[in-house]
């Protein structure tokens, strides 16, 4: 045992942290994430790479499902906590490493889960991979774009040219083909293997559409959000993707914001505008890449929390004067979801929004800036808001990467905000 | 001893990983297969000393069925599910041809008396190799670069599916192009 | 070691090419068939050269057949490409009219 | 010519060249997570972290997803690893290597080419959009990297006159290639972070698609395909050494001691420098790669010709 333990104690320093962020949990995450830093926690991105399972606050009834399925795709030994308010932030983390370390229970854990990934039943939605299970493009054998070709005669020409056994006739008609609409598989040869499934393990396969290309490449659909990181927490966006371009997307919030209490009626005096706009920068900088620059902007953003003045003023300057000269900043994001007056206009966004993404960084850094300088006391959360519905109309035809870097630059606010405005 | 089964693991390595790009039912699994044989065929040509050409199938046949794979997932594709499949006709005529050719060849392979060895391989084989490209068959390789070119132009050709007036306009004066994606140097 | 097990090697990849080529029908599967007989024509000029005539000039043959294979796969992916673009197709067997 | 003097050692020094290689990939993950907690403030977590980080992926369980081609997966994970070893095998220390091939660029450049199969096998088998996104990403970047890395490799190949490792090393005792073909040794190190998936060339493992290739790596195999990387970077690293830095080249110290200071120093720049860039976008560098790179390479490697030919 001593060995067991020991290594557990070791893991135990590199423990990596899944964060679920319920709608109006802002405060509650940002202070978890920096008393995760301070043991040398690490935020997970994926439940397969989790070891515990935080969730900030209550979730809804459609987030909570969302949490049991991310809780039966971690790996284990896997612990979950339950940090319900900012203060309960420490607890929450020491009550997780102690039942980390404690090693039966894990055994226990593991022999009496699923031992076998499965599909749960409603798949609505959730960030990761195994809800966007990807069908694969059957463009070869889903014939939607085969206009004038008519399934019988199709299948009936394959079934001309082959020498099937006849037994391999007979499984082809316990097949349905019509549901499927597969009729390019006429020509298969089924007496290996009698009741073909055309969705193995209970995943359909994906249907081809129109593409850009014109190649009628597979149709996969990845829900995005509301468990992702760096992206709005609550937010999903449902996306059709056709290989990594997203051809049609759809947004809903996570429980329909039924228990929206905002941060700013909330924790009005405790959560400064500018923090919660260096989460954003925090975001942005990450899904760009530049890992030195957004782990500035995160001290910057817990300096604000804590009350700190002077330690953010200087990283925001810094902040700033990097981002301003950075040529490959500027590469990577020159051109990212341009935006004309026109179009702020048609979907009533604010000016900020004005230009590319790497104009809207620009800016959001010289908000934060002026804000952390107090000569302007800018505007407060929830004002000159950017609507999350207009993102599925922003982002549309755009590459899966784009399409984050789009939604992060549009420094959308936390949730409940957009739900106290939407329902006065 | 040790040259000999080395050599019959990586022949029937070859030969089964071949035989398997027909069998399994996942496309991934197909083209790996693929770059299996590959791998074992350029392992035999190594042991048949000729370490260049050798090493240089391995490097192209991977760096292809990388490629291959994604026209694979792309054109057919199949679930990682591994999803029973089988297209093909003429099954039977194409087993017995193939069979019928197999042993046409093996049979000649081994009953022709084929000639003795003449002349010794040069000492340093890939040297040898490049001073005869850049020599004597300087021909053969001035037509594979033009050859290489005008399948690249003419592979691109067939495959796009835009041309340069959808991308400059009807008078080809559009700056800069009208990309559905735009590259990275802003042209 | 000898040329006559290279060969039967090579002639075993051959045909298993030619399988694949004849009864295949997905176009990506055939060129994998026709790859799979280059494979074995590799394999044969190889053991040939080394156990016939081992002077540098045969090593340019090699050269030529891999610089074939190359140009067929190329051209292979385009006309698949070309194909599935205007017929929603990747199948032989629907582009049969092509051959008449 | 310079007469090239390197002795083949026999093979059971693998178990040394391999330890040395997980030292290497070893230091590189414990720099990185240094600068990181240091960039972070993390309180704890800086040198010993890659340690404590494998501790937890050793008792982490695997874990696999609905449906996930379990054989092509692992073989992904586990060969970035195995292939990081193939690839030190030619890479002389000082005077002592372990395989002496006459094609050793060649071999090298064929290692580096197999990255291209395995990322996009892990990230096909894990049956996820995230992984698939990532292996497809990978591709890209590749065929982005891949040729001019190639031409690169060929400039000090002429130079020497040789495919051989050794005879690259020995042909820069009056000045090292690094000098006279610098656009050569930036490509190449552009093709190291390119196969070794690091930095801004870490767009299949990139934050928006959640860690792409590595999203649904748990347990042993995520351990694997993270050591590969890191290994991949440490062997790519060293190969410059002898290609471009003189190899064990250098006054006071012995030459595998030179061999070990200079690969330290290029591996050092490299995780730092991972901190400082953006993630090049697979969409935006491809361009970069054919218009401007691999012109670059091409051009390098006529200076050089013309150089080599005019000396005589």
């Amino acid at each position: 045992m001593g060995l067991t333990d020991a290594l557990a104690g070791l893991a135990l320093r590199a423990t990596r942290v899944l964060v679920v962020e319920a709608p109006g949990q802002w405060p509650t995450r940002v202070v978890l994430e920096e008393k995760m830093l301070r043991r040398g926690w690490r935020p997970a991105w994926t439940p397969g790479d989790a070891d515990v399972l935080a969730v900030c606050g209550v979730p809804g009834p459609e987030l909570a499902q969302l949490v049991e399925r991310l809780w039966e795709q971690m790996p284990g030994p896997r612990v979950r906590a339950a940090v319900t308010s900012p203060t309960a932030v420490t607890s929450a983390l020491n009550e997780a490493a102690a039942l980390l370390l404690d090693t039966p229970a894990h055994r226990t854990d593991a022999r009496e889960r699923a031992q076998k990934p499965q599909i749960p039943a409603v798949m609505d939605h959730g960030g990761h991979g195994e809800m966007g299970n990807h069908g694969m493009d059957h463009s070869g054998m889903n014939h939607g774009g085969h206009g004038g070709m008519d399934h019988s005669s199709h299948g009936g020409m394959d079934h001309g040219d082959t020498d099937q056994p006849l037994s391999g006739d007979e499984d082809h008609q316990n097949m349905d083909h019509s549901g499927t609409d597969h009729g390019g598989h006429g020509g298969m040869d089924h007496s290996s293997h009698g009741g073909m499934d055309m969705a193995p393990e209970g995943i359909p396969l994906a249907q081809g559409g129109e593409d850009r290309d014109g190649l009628g490449v597979d149709v996969l659909h990845l829900p995005l959000g509301p468990v992702l990181p760096f992206w709005p927490a609550g937010l999903v966006l449902h996306c059709s993707l056709q290989g990594d371009v997203v051809i049609d997307a759809d947004a809903a919030v996570v429980d329909g914001g039924s228990h929206g209490v905002g941060i700013r009626s909330r924790h009005s005096g405790l959560v400064p505008a500018a923090a919660v706009r260096c989460d954003n920068l925090v975001a942005l900088l990450a899904l760009v890449g530049t890992q030195d620059l957004a782990a500035r902007a995160r001290s910057a953003r817990d300096a604000l929390l804590r009350g700190d003045r002077a330690g953010p003023q200087r990283a925001v300057e810094r902040l700033h004067r990097v981002v301003r000269r950075s040529i490959i900043l500027r590469w990577s994001l020159r051109g990212v979801l341009p935006l004309t007056p026109a179009d702020l206009e048609r979907h009533s966004l604010p000016d900020r929004c004005l230009g590319d993404a790497y104009d809207r960084l620009l800016s959001l850094v010289e908000r934060v800036r002026a804000e952390v300088n107090g000569a302007n006391p800018g505007a407060p959360v929830g004002t000159e808001r950017v609507p999350w519905d207009v993102v599925p109309h922003l982002v549309t035809g755009l590459e899966i990467g784009t399409v984050r870097l789009a939604v992060a630059s549009l420094d959308l606010d936390p949730f409940p905000a957009v739900h106290e405005v939407g329902h006065a | 001893m040790v040259a000999a089964i080395v050599f019959w693991g990586l022949a029937v390595v070859a030969v089964a990983a071949g035989v398997a790009v027909f069998v399994v039912d996942s496309m991934a699994r197909a083209t790996y297969a693929l770059a299996v044989s590959f791998i074992a065929v350029g392992a035999l040509i190594i042991l048949l000393q000729q370490s260049y050409l050798g090493v240089i199938t391995i490097l192209m046949m991977v760096m292809e069925m990388a490629v291959m794979a994604v026209y694979m997932v792309m054109f057919m594709g199949m679930n990682p599910a591994l999803m029973p499949m089988d297209m093909t006709h003429g099954k039977k005529t194409a087993i017995g041809a193939s069979t019928g050719v197999f042993v046409l060849l093996a049979s000649g392979a081994l009953l022709i008396p084929w000639p003795e060895r003449r002349g010794v391989p040069p000492e340093d084989l890939t040297n040898a190799l490049g001073l005869e490209i850049m020599g004597e068959k300087m021909l053969v390789m001035a037509v594979v670069g033009p050859v290489m070119v005008a399948t690249i132009v003419a592979g691109v050709v067939l495959a796009a599916g835009r041309t340069r007036y959808d991308r400059l306009g009807d008078d080809l004066r559009r700056r800069p192009a009208d990309d559905p994606q735009p590259g990275g140097i802003g042209r | 070691m000898s040329l006559d097990a290279v060969l039967v090697v090579a002639a075993a990849l051959f045909a298993v090419g030619l399988y694949g080529a004849l009864s295949q029908q997905v176009v990506v599967m055939v060129m994998m068939g026709l790859e799979l007989m280059v494979n074995g024509v590799l394999l044969a000029a190889a053991g040939f050269w080394w156990f016939m005539a081992p002077a540098p000039s045969g090593q340019v043959l090699l050269l030529v057949v891999l610089a074939a294979m190359t140009v067929e796969m190329a051209m292979g992916f385009a006309v698949a490409t070309l194909l599935h673009r205007r017929r929603q197709t990747d199948m032989t067997d629907m582009a049969e009219d092509l051959s008449r | 010519m310079p007469e090239t003097v390197l002795t083949t050692v026999p093979a059971g020094w693998a178990a040394l060249a391999g330890i040395v290689l997980c030292t290497l990939a070893f230091f590189a993950a414990a720099l990185d997570s240094a600068l990181s907690a240091r960039a972070e403030g993390a309180g704890r977590g800086g040198w010993l972290a890659p340690a404590w980080s494998t501790a937890r992926l050793l008792r982490q369980r695997r874990r696999t997803v609905v449906a996930a081609d379990t054989l092509l997966l692992r073989v992904g994970a586990a060969g970035m690893l195995v292939g990081s070893f193939l690839m030190v095998a030619v890479i002389p220390l000082g005077r002592w290597t372990l395989a002496d091939l006459d094609v050793g660029v060649v071999w090298f450049n064929t290692v580096d080419v197999m990255v291209w199969a395995l990322v996009w096998l892990a990230g096909w088998g894990a049956n996820s959009v995230h992984g698939l996104v990532g292996g497809y990403r990978f591709l890209a970047h590749g065929l982005a990297y891949e040729l001019p890395l190639m031409f690169a490799l060929v400039a000090p190949a002429i130079a020497a006159g040789s495919l051989r490792v050794g005879d690259a090393a020995g042909a820069q005792d009056r000045l090292w290639f690094v000098v006279w073909m610098p656009v050569a040794f930036v490509i190449f190190l552009v093709g190291v972070t390119g196969f070794s998936v690091w930095g801004p060339f870490a767009a299949a493992l990139g934050a928006d698609v959640a860690g792409g290739v590595l999203a649904e790596l748990s347990g042993v195999d995520r351990l694997v395909m993270q050591a590969g990387r890191y290994a991949f970077l440490a062997a790519g690293a060293a190969f410059s050494v002898p290609l471009f830095l003189g190899g064990g080249a250098g006054p006071f110290l012995p030459e595998w001691a030179w061999v070990a200071v200079k690969t330290v120093a290029v591996l050092a720049v490299l995780v730092w420098l991972r901190r400082k860039l953006p993630v090049f976008r697979p969409d935006r560098f491809l361009e970069i790669g054919w218009v401007v790179l691999l012109p670059a390479a091409v051009a390098q490697d006529l200076v050089v010709s013309l150089v080599v030919v005019w000396k005589g």
